[in-house]
């Protein structure tokens, strides 16, 4: 029961963190949120006995993806401020 | 042997090579060559199945992964379809490697990865069994795809890539979701085992299905939800397009096609549909396009149309939609690379930038070859596979008549786009031709293909029934003459002359006793030999002319010969294609050669369809004889054959392409394309109408608007001769008032009226032949067609002049000549079968000739010698010989008229029993009187000699004028020539009865034109260029496909 | 309700709320965002697939006998799939990103509708 | 606005087909299919404790081949795609404090033991080769943190995962030639479950494919990092 618990509000906050990723304006807050959503994902996974999917997601869809991302978005900002 | 090449080689070389290229990337030359090695490898691998396949001792191999059966493992399987597909898969990604060499090796060894990686996983796509995998694979080919496509590095590519990615990105979400919700329904990722599983048979499990097919039909780019992938064809290279048109779609193609059956075929109308409307939709785009990969990239997305088309009515089309589908894919896949290949070669990337190929023939070879592959003519597979595809279609237990239709409508219009452009290419003026980057290497991959597309229409060609080989013996010879083009003229004149003579030596034992059918090959073959004669007064080369019109006369003695309708067609096809080369040969010619074929295409779709419903009526058997009392929609089937014969014979509604494109052509070509070519529709008129017969109820009303059409050519034909300026012209819009009464005479089913038909068909190919190297002739020796520029000539062309004046005053049908019996028969018809209407306006009609014969004797032969006209010669013996060879059969056919009208009439007899003339030697009696040519003749030569007779005596009372002895009033006129008294000859008349002879039905089918074309300009109008509303498209396009498929499942 | 159904339906949504994105953000770094959360929801729709009510990780070890597996374990074999999906998701991700940049290059604007385009 | 009163129509009719799904979804009570035999067999067959591992490694292992290429192609796509100009002098990267470097230098080495572990054990305990490799890439994103002006030696990075990939597909003919097909594990015995030298080739295969993906990863890191402070490649070429 309380497992059943802890998964709705795990899979409420990854709708409210998607909803957040794809709604803002900021971009930071954006991409922060998606990384959320795959790390709260990661840890649905592991409630669902899939260790090695939760594994997988944090490690590349949470972290190295959003590492990417802010790389992009790094060299974006410095471009559209060197312009500026 | 075969074993050796286990098809998960394809991934083993693939990868291995993809991998330890990297390792040596920046020794590109190196590395190009491992990527070479495991492309050919690849190809090696297939055409190893491939062979054993074709040579019947191949086996279908299934290769286990980590040796578990599926579904617990991923297998391969490579039987013939799969060793078919990587075959052109892996034939046509070498070749585009090769072609890609300079620009894979400045980009690196890791762009040489991906290319390799691309063409591997095309492969994969093809081999693979598990519809994860097949995921897999998927991803792998688009990755790559877009991956390959920065070789182009445009500002345009990098966006469409961007788009690309995101949408197949959105596919392979519904294609994932698809096989999860399948997975879990069926407990197996295997294709084989899921379509046995009849858990399938759950609500879930359908949506399951939908999901999956509706992510690879979205792969397959349908419209309108494609505006991702065109975008791809615009910024790729072209021999990248050449890999993702050719090779992506055939394995993406053949995903789906496994993937059908998983759902027990329930998404097979929906396939259809999609299939059908992307067809349509499609080639109605690309005729308003410009950009020519644009215009490939619409073309090959309605090419899979047809091949979804295909794949939908598997049910309906049994055991042959392989054949069809492959005969469809191979061209496709090979013909389009061709013109990728091309695309990257020419600069400028419009349409009438494809000029610059007119600096390397041998492109412009190939052109024509790959459009007229896409197409469907023959021999090429496309042709069988269409012809196939119509004849299912509309024979099954129940008649797919409309979608037929559908099918052939398109491609109609794929035609018009693929020769204007092509037209372009080969006729379009251009101040200086653009440049052209085509280096030797270049030509390797093109030429390939098109080598290889011959020879997979060879072997289609043995895989048919109902078609004999003995017809690719004039096509062998046909490209023997091709290949020595470089020799002068007259070597291949003689060549030619020897082969014709040979093939008529040949023919003649087997047709001998059939005088309708020796009428005929008389036409047409001797008809050949004459024109060929002719040919030895050109010097130089004449480039192409020999293999054109060897074509054409294969085509036209295909016809004679054809014992199925398949045949048949093929000879029909064939002559479409020669006649168009040799007419578009003329220096204006251009936009007439395509009405032509335009014409001809739309004729010989309407001929198809009457011929797959009647083999649909004769239970699919497709001798000739099927055409005889159809039983599927008779009065349609036969309508529509007349009609395509009708727009060979140039009646009146389907004329407009003669008189431009005759009028253009040069003086023998005219002859071929007049005396004889417009006899191939009376043929056919005539095989139809012996077939049809009269007596079946809905025949009364198609032979009255046959009568009607025929009484109309002769009117309106004959009018608007007498109004041309050129000479050429004039004889062209007579052709059309000829070819009118042999159409009325047909119509009216009776003995006296097909004796006038075929008595017409004889004597139109004497005395036209006559005029047309006459006025040909006379038009090349003082360069100009216009009659008001001639004049005079008799004095410097005595010999022409004779002709013509015996060759008009057949045709005038006034004694004494043979054109008399004709009409003399024609009032006996009148009467006795009581046509006064029609009888009344083909009188006018004959009146109406006086005009124009009048006219062309006067102004070109009489009044006064030009200036510049004082020191012409006599027109070229090659001319004279087959002129008077002609003549002389004039001039006995008008001393005994029985020699071709009584056996003419005796055959008659056996068609309409009814006894019409009586010949007692030259004299024939009918019910209203009698006729005798050699008394005419007598008494007519009588009066004319006691004239000239009376003409010497007189002559010395006769005063001589000087011909400068007259003078002006003193205003110069601007245009001189406008105010000879030739020019506008006929002013008054033409105020009286011009309005009939205005372009009304030229206006009709601009009409049409112009509204397919703002169609054309509205539907493409959903291509806006963004992207993000081609992913909305994509979105939609699932939610309606589901909503409309979802009714079925409750 | 299980788990499993909350963990689809979840899923689902994911999905729902990322197209959403896709089709009405136009700063293109938010669609690729957006399809992140896409991918995501997939992923976890997949996982849902396989899971079983009270049943462990498939992974044999001391509390685990492999003769007990089949009436113990979740079904593997999603997992095994999501795995792959997972990577190849990020292969994409990265690969657009690296479009983005490049775009960015060429047209100075992450603005779908500003992007220089084909037409027709 | 018609554009987004069109787009929520047509995800209603998303959403439809999702509830649809929905409604037809209800956890399984008994594994069925394949699955039923993997988890009868796997432990027999292949001798790995890691059902998944067996199954992405052995059993789809041409998937995961499949996997592994298509991050090759993305890095391979990237190096391309996102070449960049000769180092320009002024990068603007802010200087890292002492501690964050010390720290990462300490740590470094123990990330990459752990992903090393992670991908051994992969037939063992969850995790394999994806997972090791991303903790491996990590330890590159660790050392740019801490020195953004870190020199990646992509020649090294690039002859390791080359060198693993041909041999990924060495050991998967190796299979075909000694086993019952390609990619077959039990090419070596596959020895007691749980035992960290079992199930064949099951664990080399998967540190091929940590050293793989952890190189590739790094790789993509780096490609992505390095853009940042410099210039892309000009481009060639117009229209086309």
């Amino acid at each position: 029961m309380i497992e059943s618990i802890l998964f709705i509000v795990l899979a409420l906050l990854a709708l409210a963190s998607a909803v957040v990723a794809v709604i803002s304006k900021n971009l930071v807050t954006s991409i922060i949120s998606a990384g959320l959503v795959s790390l709260l994902a990661s840890l649905l996974y592991l409630l669902m006995s899939a260790p090695d999917v939760a594994m997988t997601e944090a490690a590349i869809g949470s972290s190295l993806a959003t590492i990417i991302f802010f790389y992009v978005l790094n060299r974006i900002r410095a471009k559209e401020d060197s312009r500026d | 042997m075969v074993a050796m090449f286990n098809p998960i080689y394809f991934v083993v070389a693939g990868l291995a090579a993809a991998f330890l290229l990297t390792l040596f990337h920046n020794r590109e030359r190196l590395s190009y060559f491992i990527m070479i090695i495991a492309l050919s490898l690849m190809m090696l691998i297939s055409l190893a199945h491939l062979a054993s396949f074709l040579a019947g001792t191949g086996e279908i191999v299934q290769v286990f992964t980590a040796g578990f059966a599926p579904p617990f493992s991923i297998n391969f399987q490579m039987g013939p379809p799969e060793a078919l597909l990587t075959a052109i898969v892996s034939l046509v990604g070498l070749l585009s490697g090769i072609y890609l060499s300079e620009q894979l090796r400045k980009t690196g060894a890791y762009a040489q990865a991906v290319y390799i990686v691309l063409v591997m996983g095309m492969n994969a796509m093809i081999l693979t069994r598990d519809l994860f995998n097949l995921f897999v694979f998927l991803e792998i080919v688009s990755i790559a795809t877009v991956g390959i496509l920065f070789l182009s590095r445009s500002r345009t590519s990098v966006n469409t890539g961007f788009t690309y990615m995101v949408a197949s990105g959105l596919i392979s979400v519904v294609l994932l979701i698809g096989i999860v919700f399948a997975y879990m329904n069926a407990g197996s990722l295997n294709i084989d085992t899921l379509s046995e599983s009849l858990v399938m048979a759950g609500r879930g499990g359908s949506i399951a299905v939908l999901l999956i097919t509706l992510a690879f039909l979205l792969e397959l780019k349908p419209f309108p939800a494609n505006g991702w992938g065109i975008d791809l064809y615009t910024s790729a290279p072209g021999a990248l397009s050449a890999l993702i048109s050719a090779g992506g779609m055939s394995a993406t193609y053949y995903a789906l096609a496994k993937v059908l059956p998983v759902g027990q075929w329930s998404h097979d109308s929906l396939v259809a549909a999609v299939g059908g409307i992307t067809f349509i939709a499609s080639q109605i785009i690309a005729l308003k396009q410009d950009d020519s990969r644009r215009l490939l990239g619409y073309s090959s997305i309605g090419q899979i149309g047809l091949l979804l088309v295909v794949l939908g009515f598997s049910e309906a089309l049994g055991d042959r939609r392989d054949f069809i589908a492959a005969g469809l894919l191979i061209t496709h896949a090979l013909s389009k690379s061709i013109l990728f290949y091309i695309s990257d070669m020419v600069q400028d990337d419009s349409l009438r930038g494809w000029a610059a190929l007119r600096r390397k023939p041998v492109l412009l070879v190939l052109f024509g070859v790959a459009a007229f592959a896409l197409i469907g003519f023959p021999p090429f597979p496309s042709f069988f596979a269409k012809w196939d595809l119509i004849l299912l279609l509309n024979g099954g237990t129940e008649g797919y008549y409309l979608l037929s239709a559908m099918v052939l409508a398109g491609s109609l219009i794929e035609a018009v786009y693929l020769f204007r452009w092509f037209s372009y290419a080969l006729k379009l003026p251009h101040e200086d031709l653009p440049e052209l980057a085509s280096p030797t290497s270049r030509l390797i991959a093109p030429v390939t293909a098109a080598l290889v597309l011959a020879g997979a229409s060879w072997y289609v060609s043995t895989l048919v029934s109902g078609f004999s080989q003995s017809f690719l013996i004039p096509v062998a010879f046909i490209l023997l003459v091709a290949v020595i083009d470089r020799l002068p003229a007259w070597s291949k004149n003689v060549i030619s002359i020897a082969g014709v003579s040979l093939y008529i030596a040949d023919l003649y034992p087997r047709i001998a006793g059939d005088l309708m059918t020796m009428i005929f090959a008389g036409i047409f073959l001797v008809g050949a030999v004459l024109t060929l004669l002719s040919g030895f007064y050109y010097k130089g080369r004449r480039a192409g002319f020999y293999p054109m019109a060897l074509t054409m006369f294969a085509g036209l003695a295909a016809l004679i010969e054809a014992a199925t309708i398949l045949e048949f067609f093929w000879g029909w096809e064939l002559m479409a294609i020669g006649s168009y080369f040799l007419l578009i040969r003329g220096k204006k010619s251009m936009p007439h050669g395509l009405s032509y074929l335009l014409f001809s295409i739309g004729g010989s779709y309407s001929i198809l369809y009457g011929f797959s419903l009647a083999a649909a009526g004769a239970g699919g058997v497709i001798a000739m004889s099927s055409l005889v009392g159809i039983s599927v929609m008779p009065a349609l089937a036969y309508s529509l054959m007349l009609l395509g014969f009708l727009t060979k014979t140039a009646s009146i509604g389907v004329h407009i392409w003669l008189p431009g494109a005759h009028g253009e052509a040069v003086a023998d070509i005219h002859f071929m394309a007049s005396a004889i070519l417009l006899k191939a529709g009376v043929f056919g008129l005539i095989t139809v109408l012996l077939a049809m017969g009269s007596e079946a109820g809905y025949t009364r009303w198609i032979l009255l608007a046959l009568g009607w059409i025929g009484v109309l050519s002769a009117l309106l034909g004959n009018i608007s001769a007498a109004f041309q300026e050129s000479a050429k012209r004039l004889l062209a819009w007579s052709s059309i008032g000829q070819l009118g009464y042999i159409v009325w005479g047909l119509a009216s089913m009776s003995h006296l009226g097909w004796l006038i038909a075929l008595g017409y068909s004889v004597t139109h190919f004497l005395y036209k032949g006559i005029l047309f190297l006459a006025i040909g002739g006379i038009a090349l020796k003082i360069g100009t067609p216009y009659m008001y520029k001639m004049g005079g000539l008799i004095k410097r062309m005595p010999y022409s002049f004779f002709a013509v004046l015996i060759a008009i005053i057949t045709l005038s049908g006034v004694p004494p000549l043979v054109g008399f019996s004709a009409k003399w028969i024609t009032y006996n018809l009148i009467i006795s079968e009581q046509l006064y209407y029609q009888g009344f306006v083909i009188l006018i009609a004959g009146i109406i000739a006086f005009l124009y014969l009048f006219r062309m004797i006067y102004t070109v032969f009489l009044g006064q010698l030009k200036d510049n006209l004082r020191s012409v010669g006599e027109i070229s013996i090659w001319f004279r010989i087959p002129m008077y060879l002609l003549l002389i059969v004039i001039l006995v056919l008008s001393f005994l008229p029985n020699t071709l009208l009584r056996p003419i009439g005796d055959m008659l007899s056996g068609i309409f029993p009814e006894e019409a003339i009586v010949w007692t030697g030259s004299r024939g009696v009918t019910s209203l009187g009698y006729f005798d040519g050699a008394m005419i003749m007598y008494v007519i030569v009588g009066i004319f000699v006691i004239l000239t007779i009376l003409f010497l005596l007189l002559r010395k009372q006769t005063q001589k004028v000087k011909q400068f002895n007259i003078f002006y009033s003193g205003e110069a006129p601007s245009r001189p020539e406008l105010s000879h008294f030739s020019y506008n000859f006929f002013a008054h008349y033409r105020k009286a009865v011009g309005a009939l002879a205005l372009p009304l039905v030229t206006g009709f089918w601009d009409r049409v034109t112009e509204i397919i074309h703002a169609v054309s300009d509205f539907i493409r109008r959903i291509y806006t260029g963004n992207g993000q509303t081609y992913l909305f498209h994509i979105v939609l396009y699932v939610v309606v496909v589901f909503l409309v498929q979802s009714g079925g499942y409750r | 309700m299980n788990i499993g159904s909350i963990a689809m339906g979840a899923g689902f949504l994911l999905v729902l709320i990322g197209l959403w994105g896709i089709l009405t953000r136009t700063h293109i770094i938010q669609i690729i965002v957006s399809f992140s959360v896409v991918d995501t929801g997939v992923h976890l729709i997949m996982v849902a697939a396989g899971y079983m009510h009270q049943r462990t990780a498939p992974i044999i070890s001391e509390g685990l006998a492999a003769s007990d597996a089949p009436s113990l374990v979740v079904d593997p074999l999603p997992q095994a799939l999501v795995l792959t999906a997972i990577v190849i998701g990020l292969g994409v991700t990265a690969l657009m990103l690296a479009f983005a940049l490049r775009i960015h290059e060429k047209n100075d604007t992450l603005e779908i509708k500003n992007i220089e385009r084909l037409r027709w | 606005m018609i554009r987004t009163f069109g787009i929520i129509l047509t995800l209603i009719g998303v959403a439809f087909l999702f509830f649809s799904l929905f409604l037809e979804y209800e956890t399984p009570l008994e594994l069925s299919g394949s699955a039923s035999y993997y988890a009868a067999s796997t432990a027999e067959d292949t001798g790995s404790a890691n059902l998944v591992s067996a199954i992405v490694v052995t059993y789809r292992g041409l998937d995961t081949l499949g996997e592994v290429t298509i991050l090759f192609l993305t890095s391979s796509i990237m190096s391309y795609m996102l070449k960049t100009k000769k180092a320009r002098n002024q990068r603007t990267f802010r200087e890292s404090s002492e501690l964050l470097r010390t720290a990462s230098a300490l740590l470094v080495p123990f990330i990459i033991l752990l992903g090393v572990f992670i991908f051994v054990h992969g037939h063992l305990s969850p995790g394999g080769g994806f997972q090791g490799g991303a903790v491996l890439a990590s330890a590159l994103v660790l050392l740019l943190v801490a020195d953004p002006l870190y020199t990646v030696q992509s020649r090294i990075l690039s002859v390791i995962e080359s060198s693993s990939g041909f041999l990924y597909v060495l050991l998967g003919l190796s299979g075909l030639l000694f086993g019952a097909g390609f990619l077959d594990s039990r090419v070596l015995p596959t020895g007691r479950v749980g035992e960290l030298f079992s199930a064949g080739l099951i664990p080399l295969i998967y540190i091929l494919i940590g050293l793989k993906v952890g190189t590739e990863l790094s790789n993509l890191l780096s490609v992505f990092h390095s853009v940042q402070g410099q210039d892309l490649m000009e481009d060639e070429g117009g229209a086309r």
